[in-house]
């Protein structure tokens, strides 16, 4: 496995790439060669997988054929787009059987897919695609402009009450000035959106097929990706066959293959509990899981000779605070929290170290991180200064060492979360770091379904949470800009108004990627959130995809672009099919 | 002629949790062919656990034939590999139990279980051991006995089940029934029929018979002689007429004094019950076993338990004082 | 018998009822709101939106409203769509269906299989030998939780023996092995059962008059004890077999299958109304009627019980 | 004269061998004290019992002495350089993935899991109990009524009920085990109901009918004395099972929050570390596996003592 952690251009940030290249000591030994060449001369991008010298070595033909298995964690909710916006959704809706408008290549810079070309009017409010025009639904029809308006509008339709697109479109409006060109209309700038059209989420549908399949239409979707949906099995798992026709695939990386994939089959196997992903992946009964959360199965997968790829993801882990109420309305308070928690050590106990640390608002998996920012702005552990922070607030301590109330009460605290992927184990630290701080901390570390209406009802005092998906700096909108509001449900708000923030939200929103004093811009937000210390910012949660032996030439992508792991150029090799 | 059964000093043993109960304790007796023979006693006497002993019907555990040898047709019962003596039960030896209410299985229906006698023993095909089922419902008195053998149990009266218990009896033609009190459980009116029908097939078929039962009156004018037993020992043994007129036992006194006759005009209420407690079998049995119940009951009596001793010409009696007691009924 | 198989399967619409209502009753208590599940955090929400979606989900129909729409649709053998797909339930049910019923009868007869074998042992060589082995196993079994027997078994013979796939469908094979994990807590259980029972029926005067006939002793096992020791068996596993309907999340969590209790879980942490409601009574259904064919099964085991 | 007269014989002790039992006389006090006594006496002559019981001691005695010997600091404290230490003079029982010492953790999680059992058994037995008791005698349309009730209850999923009640009450160990007491009130009612259907048709209670005795007084003086055996036996079983069944929710997110010890939790904890620590299942499984092994010899020697037919 070849890993060059690399500086990206305007602080994206660090990530892994890998190639996963087995069995075959000459390509590999070329491989190495030519990605040693490669890292000399260019020495800013990660090395691609050099898929003609693949292709020379074992053979075009050769390299069609087989079935890639894979594993999700939990149910396909539904295929029909607009009818869920879950994250293990998105693998199957968003890589495999749909494409998107634009996407983002291995450097994190936004590519043509389906549009060829793009352009923002000068007040940012106006966006036009320019569509390619040899783009057909799996079931034969053209993919023009007016599929795309058709597409949108159904998501904005109240009475398909979309729960993700048609909230992230609402506001908006589309046209189709003629076949090949799609116009998006905003309320307020929001170039910083542009990520979201990477979203699978996002894909046009086929008129046609929605309005004759109807109901049917969930277990028979259609769509424009280089897989078609064969048979759909709620509960038990997806198949999906080749695209022959798929010629429109995005230069990922450099040499990447743009035509039809080379597996047969795809296989996607419902499997809910972890220990079986891995002992699946293990006796290679599985050839792709999407992420491994405890860091000491990659030792298991590796000796069974599964790569397993380790990339900060953006999954902010981080405590929510009832900012608009005591003792949360206290900024003092809020900062002592950050302060007291040693994140260097809450890594390390929980994951071995391999969470990276994440000191504020933006976390490294994510657009828009800058370590010298962070360094600058961000918290450090310093118990001392926590402590002087809640004299000054008013607290004292008691013999006992605990904190005690300005109005004379011991000082105890609810924390809420959900015991997914070590999020028991973060709280546990938290609580007994904590405690060193003085303060009594009770847990409640429970199922979705008592949180969710606890977060809702603001029944809580503070949440942990981890979230993914969020990798970009836009998601602070999200959360810390005052329209979100205070009294709508939707589980991790801060319950911000302050009229700074806000500024600097939207601020940040109305700049494309490519305005040079972008980063300027995040930078002065992320110190401005920061000192206000809105949450506790943890860490940023480690991502392992992990492919079996089976599958060769898979290229590592960015994880923050949705694509953690590139398949375009990826095979199985005849003699292990 | 050597006897169709010979019992010799059979002694059986159960093991429980309180202690080891002596339940029989070295008891002999002979049956001859044709001949029927009444083993009375009270309830704990071991006298069903001694039929039970030489049909290796003993559950083990707790109970165990400790001891003593059963001759039939020239073997040992007792010496018989499990297999030889499945083969006499039922063919030679079959038996009558005290409850029809419980002894038939109740989710068989009693065509199948009549007929489960006859599969190991006869070698008669399906039709064949149906149509007999179908004979010996008959010869014991159900009516509608072809339609009737597919019925279960719970749908017949307590004396039909008592009837198809004799069918199934008899149904292999056995040289010995044992009949265990096959009338206590049911209506007055029901036994004497019952105890009609079997005295009237098993001299039909040839049988020899032993009766078992509590009520001497029973017995009077079934059988040829008459084996009493207390607490697990034979006490008395002789002829019916024998044994009301020259009773040499002060248990077998009790008995007959309780005993209401239809024959004698004993006024109820000169009816007398035995007193005391019946034994405990817990104990090893060092005295008379009925000494602390006995009204003549003398200091050899708890020095020393009587054997079995013969008193007159086919009259044995164990009792120290048989003379005393005999001369106290005259 | 008729009749009676009639008079209780009418009895299933009270019960019914009387779920359907319990059912409603518990998410109207229960605090919160379900929006909470289906509308994501990620991205901002308005009150309208919120609104909306609430009104598009009658969620602001007065319950009495809700809960007769929800009978009256469930009589039409509609049991809604579902909150987060915006699927039918009652195809999402019977998608999921036959790979539970399939597991629920590998695990009643592997429970089965071991539970009453391992009994009937322990009965016939009581104090001996496979009695103290059954106790062992029973007492072993029911402290092995589920979950670590399936993962135990899962990676014993299938990552490391190989003997299985973790994945895939081998047809009944691929049974064997959630079907085992299933069976070990009950089927230790139903071995203390049916031992119980035999031991129970072995002091039975039939059985010694089934001994006095000279038959052979298997079959005196067979027929007469085994016979008449199967009515707490049968009743135990009509329960058991109640219970796999929905009760087997672990198993079937942990062997990747599509089941009934797994989507059951995953439709209550999601608040999906309509999938919790047609789930449970889809289960409930399925329950009562288990129970009704064990008490017609009781009547074929004992013919001293009878329908009035 | 020193002779030793045999007293009369102990009560039906000798009734295996076919003497018959003495008829229950009409004072219940009579009736019931002598069998419990006897039953009692049965099973302290029971060694497995006896060691199910001492074993039982044991565990509650080593709970209630745990907070002397490991403070609860010790028991949350978490450090890293401590992390999945395998057992050792230091750790008998290991680490866990947070550095916490694994024995200090079992022996305070035993407080919560057996606190935990009992309160599922007394509510379930207690609920069950009078259910049971009402719908047997009573019989009728209130039978009916009940039985309906039982039913629904039964067809409705555990989970169900134990997600609304943590609902309702928020999560924690008490909450989710009063779910699980209520969802087993059927099966209690279901158990008595049969044993009170049974012990109807008895000839005391018919007698104390005739002699005038209150319904009230026939089902807590007659019946239940006579019913309540098979209920206490199952009762014993139930505990153990209710151990298992906080395992299974804390699968769940339900149940003891932590950082609680409870065994359950500490189970479901270790399943992520089985194939790296395997201290970490183990030692509390073992905890289990123990508690419920003591639990079913009790519940044994108990079964055998009131129905001796059954002994071995």
């Amino acid at each position: 496995m070849d890993c060059f952690p690399l500086h990206i251009l305007h602080g994206i940030g660090k990530f892994t790439c890998n190639t996963t290249i087995r069995r075959n000591t000459m390509t590999k030994r070329f491989l190495l060669a030519f990605a040693a060449l490669f890292v000399l001369v260019l020495a800013a991008a990660c090395a691609p997988v050099a898929p003609a010298a693949m292709e020379e070595a074992t053979g075009a033909d050769s390299m069609m054929g087989g079935t890639l298995r894979i594993a999700l964690p939990a149910d396909v909710t539904s295929l029909d787009l607009h009818k869920t916006s879950r994250g293990d959704d998105a693998l199957v809706v968003g890589q495999w059987f749909n494409a998107t408008l634009i996407t983002q290549n291995s450097d994190g810079e936004y590519i043509p897919y389906l549009a060829e070309s793009w352009e923002f009017s000068d007040d940012g409010l106006t966006w036009t695609f320019h569509l390619r025009d040899d783009v057909k639904f799996h079931n034969g029809d053209p993919v023009t402009a007016h599929d795309f308006v058709w597409t949108y509008e159904r998501a904005l339709d109240p009475d398909l009450a979309s729960p993700g697109t048609g909230r992230r479109l609402s506001g908006m409006t589309f046209e189709a000035p003629d076949d090949y060109t799609v116009v998006f209309n905003f309320p307020a700038p929001a170039i910083s959106l542009l990520q979201f059209l990477n979203w699978g989420y996002m894909a046009p549908m086929s008129q046609r097929a929605v309005e004759e399949l109807g109901a049917e239409y969930e277990l028979n979707p259609v769509g424009t990706g280089p897989y078609k949906v064969v048979e759909v099995r709620p509960g038990e798992g997806v198949s999906m066959e080749r695209w022959d026709e798929y010629n429109w695939g995005p230069e990922f990386f450099e040499g990447a293959n743009t035509g039809p994939y080379n597996f047969d089959r795809i296989e996607f196997s419902i499997l809910p509990e972890e220990a079986t992903r891995i002992a699946a992946l293990e006796a290679g009964d599985i050839d792709y899981v999407n992420g491994i959360s405890n860091p000491l199965d990659v030792a298991i997968l590796e000796a069974a000779g599964v790569t397993v790829q380790q990339a900060p993801y953006g999954q902010v882990r981080m405590v929510y605070l009832q900012n608009h109420v005591p003792p949360f309305d206290d900024v003092r308070v809020r900062q002592a929290l950050n302060y007291a928690v040693n994140r260097e050590e809450i890594t390390q106990i929980v994951t071995d170290g391999a969470d990276q640390v994440s000191r504020g608002p933006i976390s490294p998996g994510m657009l828009g991180y800058d370590p010298e920012i962070e360094e600058q702005c961000g918290y450090h552990f310093d118990l001392d200064r926590a402590k002087e922070l809640m004299q000054e607030a008013g607290y004292t301590y008691g013999d006992d060492g605990m904190l005690i109330t300005p109005d004379g009460e011991p000082f105890s605290l609810t924390l809420i979360g959900e015991p997914v992927d070590s999020g028991t184990a973060y709280m546990e630290v938290l609580q007994s770091m904590w405690r060193e701080l003085g303060l009594d901390i009770t847990l409640e570390s429970t199922e979705p379904s008592i949180l969710y209406p606890r977060l809702t009802e603001r029944d809580y005092q503070m949440g942990y949470g981890r979230r993914g998906g969020w990798t970009s700096y836009d998601y602070l909108y999200a959360i810390y800009h005052s329209s979100t509001g205070r009294d709508l449900p939707g589980s991790m708000r801060s319950a911000v108004d302050d009229p700074t923030t806000d500024a600097l939200l939207e601020k940040n929103r109305a700049m494309a990627s490519d305005n040079p004093e972008l980063q300027g811009s995040i930078n002065e937000l992320y110190c401005h959130i920061a000192g206000q210390s809105y949450s506790v910012w943890i860490s940023d949660g480690v991502f392992r995809p992990s492919i079996g032996p089976r599958v060769q030439g898979t290229v590592a992508g960015p994880a923050f672009a949705g694509r953690p792991v590139y398949f375009s150029n990826a095979y199985i090799a005849p003699e292990d099919r | 002629m050597a006897h169709l059964l010979e019992v010799r000093d059979l002694v059986t043993r159960f093991y429980t949790e309180d202690g080891t109960v002596h339940a029989v304790n070295g008891i002999s007796y002979t049956l001859d062919e044709g001949e029927s023979l009444g083993i009375v006693g009270e309830s704990g006497s071991g006298k069903t656990v001694g039929v039970l002993s030489l049909m290796g019907l003993i559950p083990d555990p707790p109970g165990r034939v400790e001891r003593g040898e059963v001759f039939f047709a020239g073997n040992d019962l007792l010496k018989l590999s499990a297999d030889q003596l499945r083969d006499i039960r039922g063919r030679e030896i079959a038996m009558i139990f005290q409850d029809p209410m419980t002894s038939l299985n109740p989710v068989l229906t009693v065509g199948y279980q009549i007929a489960e006698i006859m599969r190991p023993h006869l070698n008669l095909s399906q039709e064949e051991i149906a149509e007999r089922t179908v004979e010996l419902m008959e010869l014991v008195g159900i009516p509608n006995a072809a339609s009737r053998r597919k019925d279960f149990p719970h749908q017949f009266s307590g004396g039909q089940r008592q009837r198809i218990m004799i069918a199934m009896s008899l149904a292999c033609n056995p040289s010995v029934l044992i009949a265990d009190e096959p009338t206590t459980a049911l209506d007055v009116t029901i036994q004497a029929q019952i105890i009609d029908l079997v005295k009237r097939l098993s001299q039909q078929f040839g049988m020899a018979t032993i009766w078992i039962t509590h009520d001497l009156g029973v017995v009077a004018g079934l059988v040829n002689r008459v084996i009493v037993m207390y607490s697990g020992f034979i006490v008395e043994s002789a002829t019916v007429l024998d044994l009301y007129k020259n009773t040499s036992h002060p248990y077998t006194l009790g008995l007959l004094q309780s005993l209401p006759s239809l024959h004698t005009t004993i006024a109820a209420d000169r009816l007398i019950p035995i007193e005391g407690a019946p034994p405990d079998l817990l104990q090893e049995p060092v005295h008379c076993p009925f000494a602390p119940r006995c009204q003549f009951a003398v200091e050899q009596c708890w020095q020393e338990n009587p054997p079995l001793q013969r008193v007159a010409s086919n009259h044995d009696s164990a009792c120290w004082r048989w003379q005393d007691v005999r001369a106290a009924t005259e | 018998m008729l009749v009676y198989t009639l008079r209780r399967l009418l009895l299933i619409i009270p019960t019914l009822l009387g779920v359907s209502l319990v059912i409603f009753a518990i998410l109207a208590l229960s605090p919160g709101d379900p929006l909470a599940a289906v509308v994501s955090e990620e991205y901002g929400n308005t009150a309208e939106d919120i609104e909306r979606i609430r009104e598009q989900l009658h969620l602001n129909d007065p319950l009495h409203v809700q809960y007769f729409n929800f009978l009256w649709d469930a009589l039409r053998g509609d049991l809604g769509t579902s909150f987060r797909g915006g699927s039918s339930v009652l195809n999402d049910i019977l998608a999921r269906l036959p790979s539970t019923i399939q597991l629920a009868i590998a695990g009643l007869i592997a429970t089965m299989l071991l539970g009453i074998s391992a009994g009937v042992l322990a009965a016939l060589f009581r104090g001996g030998l496979p009695d103290k082995l059954t106790m062992v196993f029973a007492f072993v079994g029911v402290s092995i939780p589920s979950v670590y027997a399936a993962l135990l078994l899962l990676l014993i013979f299938a990552v490391e023996l190989r003997w299985f796939k973790v994945v895939g469908d081998e047809g009944l094979k691929s049974l064997i092995l959630p079907a085992l994990a299933m069976a070990l807590i009950p089927a230790g259980v139903l071995a203390r059962l049916t031992r119980a029972s035999m031991l129970e029926v072995m002091e039975e005067d039939y059985v010694r008059t089934a001994r006095s006939k000279g038959i052979r002793e298997s079959l005196v096992t067979l027929m007469h004890i085994f016979r008449n020791a199967l009515i707490p068996i049968v009743t135990y596993l009509g329960l058991l077999a109640g219970s796999l309907l929905s009760g087997q999340v672990f198993v079937e969590n942990v062997f990747g299958r599509p089941g009934l209790g797994r989507f059951l879980v995953d439709s209550i942490s999601a608040r999906d109304y309509p999938q919790i409601r047609g789930g449970i009574l889809f289960v409930a259904a399925g329950y009562v009627f288990v129970n009704l064919i064990v008490d017609l099964l009781y009547g074929v085991i004992d013919p001293r019980i009878t329908y009035e | 004269m020193s002779r030793t007269r045999p007293q009369a014989a102990k009560g039906g002790s000798a009734a295996s061998v076919g003497a018959e039992v003495a008829g229950p006389a009409d004072d219940w006090l009579v009736v019931s004290r002598s069998p419990v006594r006897r039953a009692a006496a049965r099973f302290f002559r029971d060694p497995l019992a006896v060691t199910g019981l001492a074993i039982m001691a044991l565990i509650i005695l080593i709970t209630l002495i745990a907070p002397q010997l490991y403070s609860w600091d010790e028991i949350i404290n978490v450090s890293n350089a401590t992390k999945l230490l395998p057992p050792s003079a230091a750790h008998p029982f290991g680490t866990d993935n947070l550095g916490r010492d694994q024995l200090g953790r079992v022996l305070w999680g035993g407080r919560e899991s057996l606190r935990a059992g009992y309160l599922v058994v007394l509510i379930g037995l207690g609920g069950g109990t009078i259910l049971g008791l009402i719908s047997g005698f009573a019989g009728g349309w209130v039978d009916n009524l009940i039985q309906r009730f039982v039913d629904v209850l039964l067809a409705i999923p555990g989970i169900l009920l134990a997600l609304s009640v943590v609902g309702a009450l928020g999560p924690g160990l008490v909450q989710v085990m009063l779910a699980v007491g209520l969802a087993n009130i059927p099966d209690y009612t279901r158990l008595i109901r049969g044993s009170v259907l049974e012990a109807k048709e008895n000839e005391y209670v018919r007698a104390a009918r005739v002699l005038g005795a209150s319904n009230g007084r026939i089902m807590f003086r007659h019946i239940l004395p006579n019913v309540i055996g098979p209920i206490l036996v199952y009762a014993t079983l139930g505990l153990g099972i209710a151990i298992m069944i906080t395992a299974g929710l804390s699968y769940l997110g339900l149940g003891a929050q932590p950082p609680s010890p409870e065994w359950g939790a500490m189970l479901n904890l270790g399943r992520e570390f089985m194939r790296h620590a395997w201290w970490m299942p183990v030692f509390p499984g073992l905890a289990i596996v123990i508690a419920v092994l003591s639990i079913n010899l009790v519940g044994d020697g108990l079964q055998d003592a009131i129905n001796p037919k059954l002994r071995k």
